[in-house]
């Protein structure tokens, strides 16, 4: 995938380049050039803007100040201090990447960091910025930097081949760093960020350094953008570079050309750029901007995934709905050149992308993905009865041997305990969740932790996930405190977790969910690699023919399944099922436990979180009920459960006792 | 006593923020949606300020008559449409971006790109002050002030005192109960979008009694009112007006002590500070 | 009053409650019980209007209401005491209180009932300008109770009311229970207080996995070893 | 008093409704004039323009250019682009230009000079227009000079003053206020504040941090020898109390203005653009204060007109004003052009209609690009700028200008000083083209 994806880029950023030389030669003017130039830079910002605000979900409004590092570094340095342009332009790139670091490096160290103080602090960024450049004579002072134009040597060209050539450059690149991004393993992180941040944190994503990679990768390139942006306009002003426009018009872009695709700045660049165009060109200036608006709003309501989802569910369609009509329009030698027919020929295929299909197509789209399924389903089969039959092992785990869990219930090994929690509290504010909690979970062992509502099981898994941290105490995972360990670590020392509703990566199919696991794991593989390993997951807990489907076309029965897969793909040594059986069917129960009961047979220690004591009772090797966030009870199901003390807090105490 | 007077001045001048800001304030923080557009409404609230008294011939401020039901009735049935089309936050925010440069060119269109401004004969708040021994008090952006006062006192008492702002409050804060008790949200939210748009015409007018106005006008409002509307709390009205003050005082006296082009910079950095370290105080909407 | 038949709920596609049907009649104190997941929040939240059924009919005095807007419920005399109180927290407890009574029917008799809130829970009376968000749990439940009660309901939905409190409040809770369903208010009540909850109702009902397993007079169930042992797992 | 709204009021309200309800009403009835097609070709002569001559024939001559029809220079911009179809209107009327008609492609670059860059390449090299003429705005002018340098078009422009910026040797001011206004426009001034009893002795100077108002103020950025307001008055002997910058963005302007009050200078310079000292005036008043003397360099004319009492005595520097005894003087042509341009500012519901400075400027900007191509009977570019430098222009409000490359062909200034006295713009100084005596501080 990648490798044939670098061939196409370099045939494109090649091609592209080409049309720099052949232009004459094929009678384009040179306006051709700008027009174009304009949709590479204005690509170029929308796909800076991708890479963090559209992949990982955290909206930036500061992409002006982007734009303005890098134009202000460029004049200051070719219009003040007489460097040649060329020379400025990694200048530029590397300051916008510093000064995107340093957002990020704050904002993605608060604690409580949300979507929306994150988006807000980039609102203000340009503004301190625009402010400083008019302070400080150095940079501004107020009179505008001109940035003259540079002597261009004769083999590209003149000026505008120029700026033409490093708009390819810097957009095809950036185009090539989101697509390499969408599809490697800092995609897929940045796409489960996205989707569930807690949960990618959890099965071992280093969210911080990936949301660090992204918005370095979008300072990077919207600073040289920004670079050669000062170069096209000549003249920068804080008005021009640090203004509102940008941010805003980067976003509509991205949201109509769609965010969870490399494609969609291009697709939303070219949109805008050429609807601009044409009607500032066709006299309907006074208008421009309410026909802009209300396409804006119409298609945000219409197609909030942007138009990118609906290209490629018909690519051929709507490929077509562009080329012919450019096609016969020239043919016919209507409209006033190629822009003009381009204006045509997006419109057309913007429709056709809206248009309903017509049953008989879906009929036919459907019948190929089938027989994908097909195969997929086949090689289930055998993987799966690989896995019942005992015989192939994941060659990562250490001892796969299944053991016999009334055995392991009593050993005491001389290593470490898989996890051993040492008298801890946890409070929040004045509530105390956890008291003094000790316990110690060996290898091997299925522990149901069990209590009423509020008893503070949830608090626990929270704790032994590294998600919390205890108020006092100390809870080691293979002998190892975690006490300052981030929660991918704590996934990296084996520990893995579900959810009780399950949070699946939504925009990811079954099999690319647990994939992601997979890729993310304490032996990181690549995305082949992965998907491989995931359909041996998912025979495990019996989802192989759901592999091909996006988690919301999956019962909540299969969600759940779904969820235990994705644990496993991390291959912990410490599984905590935190109530995986709730909301579902009495078949759909007995199901799942018979897949509990597999994964611990293939050497996996899980603490199971259940309401269903029927279930625990039955599944357990031992049992530990909490209380009000206190140990009430430890030890066999059926002794622990007889406990006057167990019942009592399970059934309440009688009004007269 | 020339620092004290630039504050004063400032402070009055954050009560025209104040009042811009509010409405954004209330609806982001009670019905979540981020209105851009309301800039628009602003905008218009100026330009038909400037029409109406200068074509009637009288005081700025009575045009509200007719403003504040127009921009009124603007406000509520966008919200309703916001609503029926279910828009989240965001998309709230994308929508609302595209109806306000419809706005701002429909505006450019009717009234030309070029500064309308009221005369002095129509207006006779521009050029005068209320002067307290060596102290000014301008008076368009005393009447600001004082508009500032009594619409977000009311909001305020509106929103604590009565039925239909406590139930705003409570549905802020919990929905799904808020509606288990017989709160109507879409009936609430359309009223408080309503109200929003009259605080609009409202802002629009002190804006136009002290200013030239240019269709343009509204992308230089919105980092200070976003200033603002962080900085008081969102969905805070008292805050914004406090907020609004501050933001005043400090770049009045930023102005007069570093210079004019230093205020934004010490107002956005300390936007940056407060959501660094009260990121919570900022969404005053959220339980504690 | 109220009467549930052959209900169904459920989450995405999570079926919570299936074929669920139930009854209140004026004047009675009904338990649902069950472990929890079994969908006992689910079926008070549908009857409260949070959370639309797919099925099913709820007929309040034999009006079907399952269709109506969730915020015309309450209007029909029903209140809730959501599990985890949900109160507003940064309204004070007397805005909680009046809030409560935001229906035109209750707003005429608002002091009226005030006055009774205030008698049941004297506490309430003392803190009415404090936080909602601020004050202890057991004072939190009896706001969400005295909430409740201020919409004047004739069908009282308590969702786990006992949940996380220090066992002299869980007391007090029950004896106000008593006391307003002395005043002729019906209780539907969700408990996981098992015992408590058979001890004080009429009526009761053991859920179990989305469906009514058992149901008769409260004392009856509370005798049955076959609830224990269901409860239990055993 | 009579009620009496305009016939715009109505449609306003209506539209103003529709369109901020729902986006679907943006084809609202618009009830001022919506702006005209911006192609301004016409053969049909008015009434009112004398055509004695054959009428022009062939292809026409297209001459392109962008003007900022909306954004933050759209209140100028429209100036331009009536005077622009108002002479092409009267070029044609009068056999046009070789003979041929000349047709005006005029696009809305929006004030941003991003735009301007990539519309003038379209215009020189996708619709291969025949001649150019340049946008308005310094930040729009300066990329739009460096595409007709790219292709050796010929551009006369009609406002930018920062003279060293404006190196390319085919570009021809229309309005210059020298290679140095930074020192030109003080002197010019303190010149004229001389001649009144009792000059000022002390000077604040306030200047807008926007490129053009910048420089007059400040001369060079990084170089402080450079002349400035500051310290041409210094050298003059006055006393300067303090210089005051302040950013484009303003809005609040009560800090500002107490500054101002607190330096009780005699003469207050704002070098200001559009609405500043509109709203400085304001500021100040409201402080209960009125500086002595002031003035404002580019200031839209209408709204300070508009502030009434509190803006009488204001200075600025003018091209051309039509005052009375000018008009007289310069004759019947200009009465005529003058009269037309305020029909037509009317029509098009512009605020002030009265021809001044910026309508001046263009119409200069045009008539040096068509006596440049009259002159070289031609429409080569080289032909063209050889000529203008040859033998100048002749204008009808500037008289004769020469173009000298080597101070940017930016002419010998020779600007009035213009004062505000009663409801009208004054020309006041020098003497000798005055429509009225300068007037000293009212006390």
């Amino acid at each position: 995938m990648i490798r044939r994806g670098s061939l196409a880029f370099l045939a494109a950023a090649a091609a592209l380049a080409l049309l720099a030389f052949v232009r004459d030669a094929l009678g384009f003017p040179v306006f051709y050039l700008v027009f174009l130039s304009s949709i590479w830079f204005w690509t170029a910002q929308a796909t800076s803007w991708n890479i963090l605000s559209g992949f990982s979900g955290y909206f930036s409004f500061g992409q002006a100040a982007l734009v303005g590092v890098g134009a202000y570094t460029t004049a200051v340095l070719v219009g003040r201090q007489d460097w040649p342009f060329l020379a400025t332009l990694p200048v530029a790139g590397m300051l916008a990447m510093i000064l995107a670091l340093a957002v990020g490096g704050l904002a993605f160290r608060l604690r409580s960091l949300r979507g929306e103080i994150f988006a807000l602090l980039t609102l203000a960024v340009p503004f301190i910025l625009a402010s400083l450049a008019r302070i400080l004579p150095a940079i501004d002072g107020g009179q505008g930097v001109v940035v003259p134009t540079p002597d261009v040597s004769d083999i590209v060209g003149g000026f505008q081949e120029l700026l033409y050539l490093l708009g390819v450059a810097i957009t095809v690149g950036a185009l090539f760093v989101a697509f390499l991004v969408q599809h490697s393993r800092i995609g897929w992180g940045l796409f489960a960020i996205r989707d569930a941040e807690d949960v990618a944190e959890g099965l071992g994503v280093p969210t911080f350094r990936l949301k660090m990679l992204a918005i370095g990768a979008s300072g990077l390139i919207g600073g040289l953008a920004g670079s050669v942006f000062a170069l096209q306009i000549g003249f920068v002003t804080v008005e021009a570079v640090f203004g509102l426009t940008i941010p805003l018009f980067v976003i509509v872009m991205c949201v109509l050309g769609g965010r969870d695709h490399w494609a969609g700045p291009l697709i939303g660049a070219v949109i805008v750029v050429t609807l601009q165009d044409r009607l500032a060109a066709s006299g309907f200036e006074g208008w421009s901007m309410v026909i802009l608006g209300t396409i804006l709003a119409v298609l945000v309501v219409l197609a909030p995934d942007g138009l990118v989802t609906r290209i490629r569910r018909r690519p051929i369609a709507v490929g077509l709905a562009v080329i012919v009509p450019i096609a016969v329009l020239t043919l016919a030698d209507l409209g006033d050149g190629l822009i003009d027919r381009l204006a045509v020929g997006l419109a057309i295929a913007v429709v056709v992308a809206f248009t309903p299909i017509p049953a008989w197509t879906r009929a036919w789209v459907r019948a190929r993905p089938s027989v994908r399924g097909a195969t997929a389903a086949d090689q289930r089969v055998t993987t799966a009865d690989r896995y019942l039959v005992g015989t192939t092992v994941p060659a990562a785990r250490p001892e796969p041997t299944p053991v016999d869990p009334a055995a392991t219930a009593s050993t005491e090994g001389p290593g470490p305990h898989a996890i051993e929690v040492v008298q801890v509290a946890k409070r929040y504010g004045g509530v105390r969740a956890l008291d003094g909690v000790s316990l110690r979970i060996e290898a091997g062992e299925l522990v149901g932790l069990v209590g009423p509502n509020g008893s503070g099981k949830s608090t626990l898994i929270g704790l032994l996930s590294g998600v919390l941290k205890p108020t006092s105490g100390r809870i080691l995972v293979a002998g190892r405190d975690t006490a300052d360990l981030e929660p991918h670590r704590v996934a990296h020392l084996g520990v893995a977790r579900t959810y009780q509703i399950p949070k699946p990566f939504e925009s990811m199919t079954v099999r690319d969910n647990v994939a992601m696991a997979k890729m993310f794991g304490r032996q990181p593989v690549g995305l082949e690699e992965a998907r491989h390993a995931a359909e041996r997951h998912l025979a495990l807990v019996g989802l192989a023919d759901r592999a091909d489907h996006r988690p919301s076309g999956i019962n909540l029965h299969e969600r759940q399944l779904l969820e235990m897969a994705r644990a496993l793909a991390t291959e912990p040594q410490v599984l905590m099922l935190d109530e995986a059986l709730a909301g579902l069917n009495p078949a759909e129960i007995d199901q799942a436990v018979a897949v509990v009961r597999r994964i611990h047979a293939s050497g996996v220690t899980i603490v199971i979180v259940e309401h269903l004591l029927r279930v625990v009772n039955q599944l357990a090797t031992r049992i530990v009920v909490l209380d009000q966030g206190r140990l009430l009870a430890e030890g066999e199901p059926t002794i622990v459960m007889q406990d006057p003390a167990v019942v009592s807090a399970y059934l309440g105490r009688p009004a007269d006792a | 006593m020339i620092v004290i007077q630039a504050a004063i001045a400032g402070a009055l001048t954050g009560g025209l923020f104040a009042v811009m800001s509010v409405g954004l304030s209330l609806t982001w923080g009670m019905l979540r949606v981020i209105n851009l557009a309301h800039f628009g409404l602003i905008l218009l609230g100026a330009y038909l300020t400037f029409q109406l008294a200068t074509d009637l011939a009288i005081d700025p401020i009575l045009t509200l008559v007719i403003t504040v039901p127009l921009l009124f009735l603007a406000g509520a049935t966008m919200q309703y449409a916001f609503d029926r089309l279910a828009l989240g936050e965001f998309n709230s925010l994308i929508v609302s971006f595209g109806l306000l440069i419809i706005v701002v060119q429909v505006v450019s269109n009717l009234w030309s790109a070029d500064f309308q401004r009221m005369d002095a004969t129509v207006n006779p708040y521009a050029t005068r002050a209320l002067t307290i021994g060596p102290l000014a008090f301008p008076l368009p952006t005393l009447v600001a002030f004082a508009f500032a006062v009594v619409i977000v006192g009311s909001a305020h008492l509106i929103l604590t005192r009565t039925y239909p702002g406590r139930a705003l409050r409570a549905f802020a804060q919990d929905r799904p109960i808020a509606s288990a008790y017989g709160i109507d949200h879409v009936r609430l939210g359309t009223l408080l979008a309503g109200a929003t748009g009259g605080t609009a015409a409202a802002a629009g007018m002190l804006f136009a009694l002290g200013s030239a106005v240019i269709p343009t006008a509204p992308f230089e409002w919105v980092g200070i009112v976003f200033a603002v509307v962080i900085l008081g709390g969102i969905g805070d009205a008292v805050g914004t007006l406090l907020a609004g003050l501050l933001v005043g005082a400090v770049s009045g006296i930023v102005s007069v002590v570093v210079s004019p082009a230093a205020a934004p910079l010490v107002i956005f950095s300390a936007v940056v500070l407060a959501l660094m370290l009260r990121p919570n105080g900022v969404f005053v909407r959220r339980s504690p | 009053m109220l009467e549930v038949v052959g209900l169904d709920a459920g989450y995405g596609q999570a079926l919570a409650l299936e074929g669920v049907a139930l009854r209140v009649e004026s004047g009675e104190i009904v338990s649902v019980v069950g472990p929890n997941g079994a969908g006992k929040s689910t079926l008070v939240n549908v009857v409260a209007g949070l959370h639309r059924a797919r099925a099913g009919a709820i007929r309040m005095d034999g009006v079907d209401i399952g269709r109506m807007a969730g915020h015309r419920f309450c209007d029909r005399g029903i209140a809730i005491v959501p599990e985890g109180r949900r109160l507003f927290p940064r309204m004070s407890v007397r805005e909680n209180l009046d809030l409560g009574a935001y229906r035109r029917g209750a707003r005429a008799e608002r002091e009226a009932t005030l006055e009774w809130v205030h008698a049941l829970f004297p506490r309430l009376a003392e803190r009415g300008k404090q936080l909602a968000g601020s004050l202890s749990g057991g004072e939190q439940q009896m706001v969400a109770i005295g909430r409740a009660l201020m919409a004047r309901p004739r069908l009282l939905l308590l969702d786990e009311p006992s949940l996380g409190l220090a066992p002299v409040i869980v007391d007090e809770v029950f004896d106000v229970m008593r006391s307003i369903h002395d005043a002729g208010v019906s209780v539907l009540l969700v408990e996981q207080n098992i015992d408590r909850a058979l001890a004080i109702s009429s009526r009761a009902y053991l859920l179990l996995e989305g469906r009514v397993t058992m149901t008769g007079p409260a004392a009856e169930l509370r005798a049955s070893p076959e609830l224990r042992r269901t409860v239990l797992g055993l | 008093m009579k009620f009496a709204p305009t016939k715009r009021l109505g449609p306003i309200l209506l539209a103003g409704t529709l369109v901020a309800c729902s986006p679907a009403a943006s084809s609202a009835p618009s009830a001022s004039s919506a702006p005209a097609p911006s192609t301004a070709a016409s053969a049909d002569a008015s009434a009112d323009v004398p055509s004695s001559v054959a009428p022009p024939s062939g292809e026409p001559i297209v001459v392109g250019s962008t003007l900022s029809l909306t954004g933050a220079f759209g209140a100028t911009g429209v100036i331009h682009r009536i005077v622009g179809e108002q002479f092409v209107e009267r070029l044609n009327a009068n056999g046009g230009l070789l003979g041929r008609p000349v047709e005006w492609t005029v696009l809305d670059d929006e004030s941003d000079g991003a735009r301007v860059t990539a519309l003038y390449e379209r215009l020189i090299s996708q619709d291969e227009v025949d001649l150019i003429m340049g946008p308005y705005g310094t930040p729009n002018i300066l990329p739009a000079m460096a595409v007709a340098e790219r292709y050796g078009y010929v551009m006369p422009q009609h406002t930018a003053v920062i003279a060293p910026l404006l190196t390319y040797e085919c570009q021809f001011p229309a309005w210059s206020i020298g290679t140095t206004p930074n020192e030109y426009v003080p002197t010019l001034v303190l010149d004229a504040l001389a001649s009144l009893p009792s000059p000022p002795e002390s000077i604040v100077v306030v200047a807008n941090q926007n490129g053009s108002t910048d420089f007059v103020a400040n001369g060079v950025a990084d170089d402080p020898n450079d002349p400035s307001v500051a310290n041409v008055a210094t050298s003059r002997g006055l006393e300067v109390v303090d210089t005051i910058q302040y950013p484009p963005t303003t809005t609040d302007w009560a800090p500002i203005a107490a500054q101002v009050r607190d330096a009780d200078a005699d003469f207050v310079f704002n070098s200001a653009i559009g609405v500043d000292t509109v709203n400085l005036i304001q500021a100040m008043e409201q402080l209960d204060y009125r500086p002595p003397l002031l003035f404002s360099l580019f200031p839209a004319p209408g709204p300070l007109l508009g502030v009434g009492e509190a803006a009488q005595g204001v200075l600025s520097i003018s091209l051309f004003e039509a005052n009375e005894p000018l008009l007289a003087a310069a004759g019947d042509e200009v009465r005529a052009i003058v009269d037309e341009y305020e029909a037509a500012a009317t029509a098009e519901g512009l605020p002030y209609t009265t021809w001044e400075t910026q309508a001046t400027a263009s119409w200069n900007a045009w008539e040096i690009l068509t006596q440049g191509v009259a002159a070289a009977g031609s429409l080569e570019h080289d032909a063209i700028c050889e000529s203008l430098h040859a033998s100048g222009a002749d204008t009808t409000f500037s008289g004769p200008l020469t173009f000298d490359p080597a101070s940017n062909n930016f002419w010998p200034p020779a600007q009035l000083v213009k004062q505000i006295q009663g409801e009208e713009w004054v020309a006041a100084w020098p003497t000798d083209r005055a429509a009225a005596p300068l007037q000293g501080p009212a006390n």
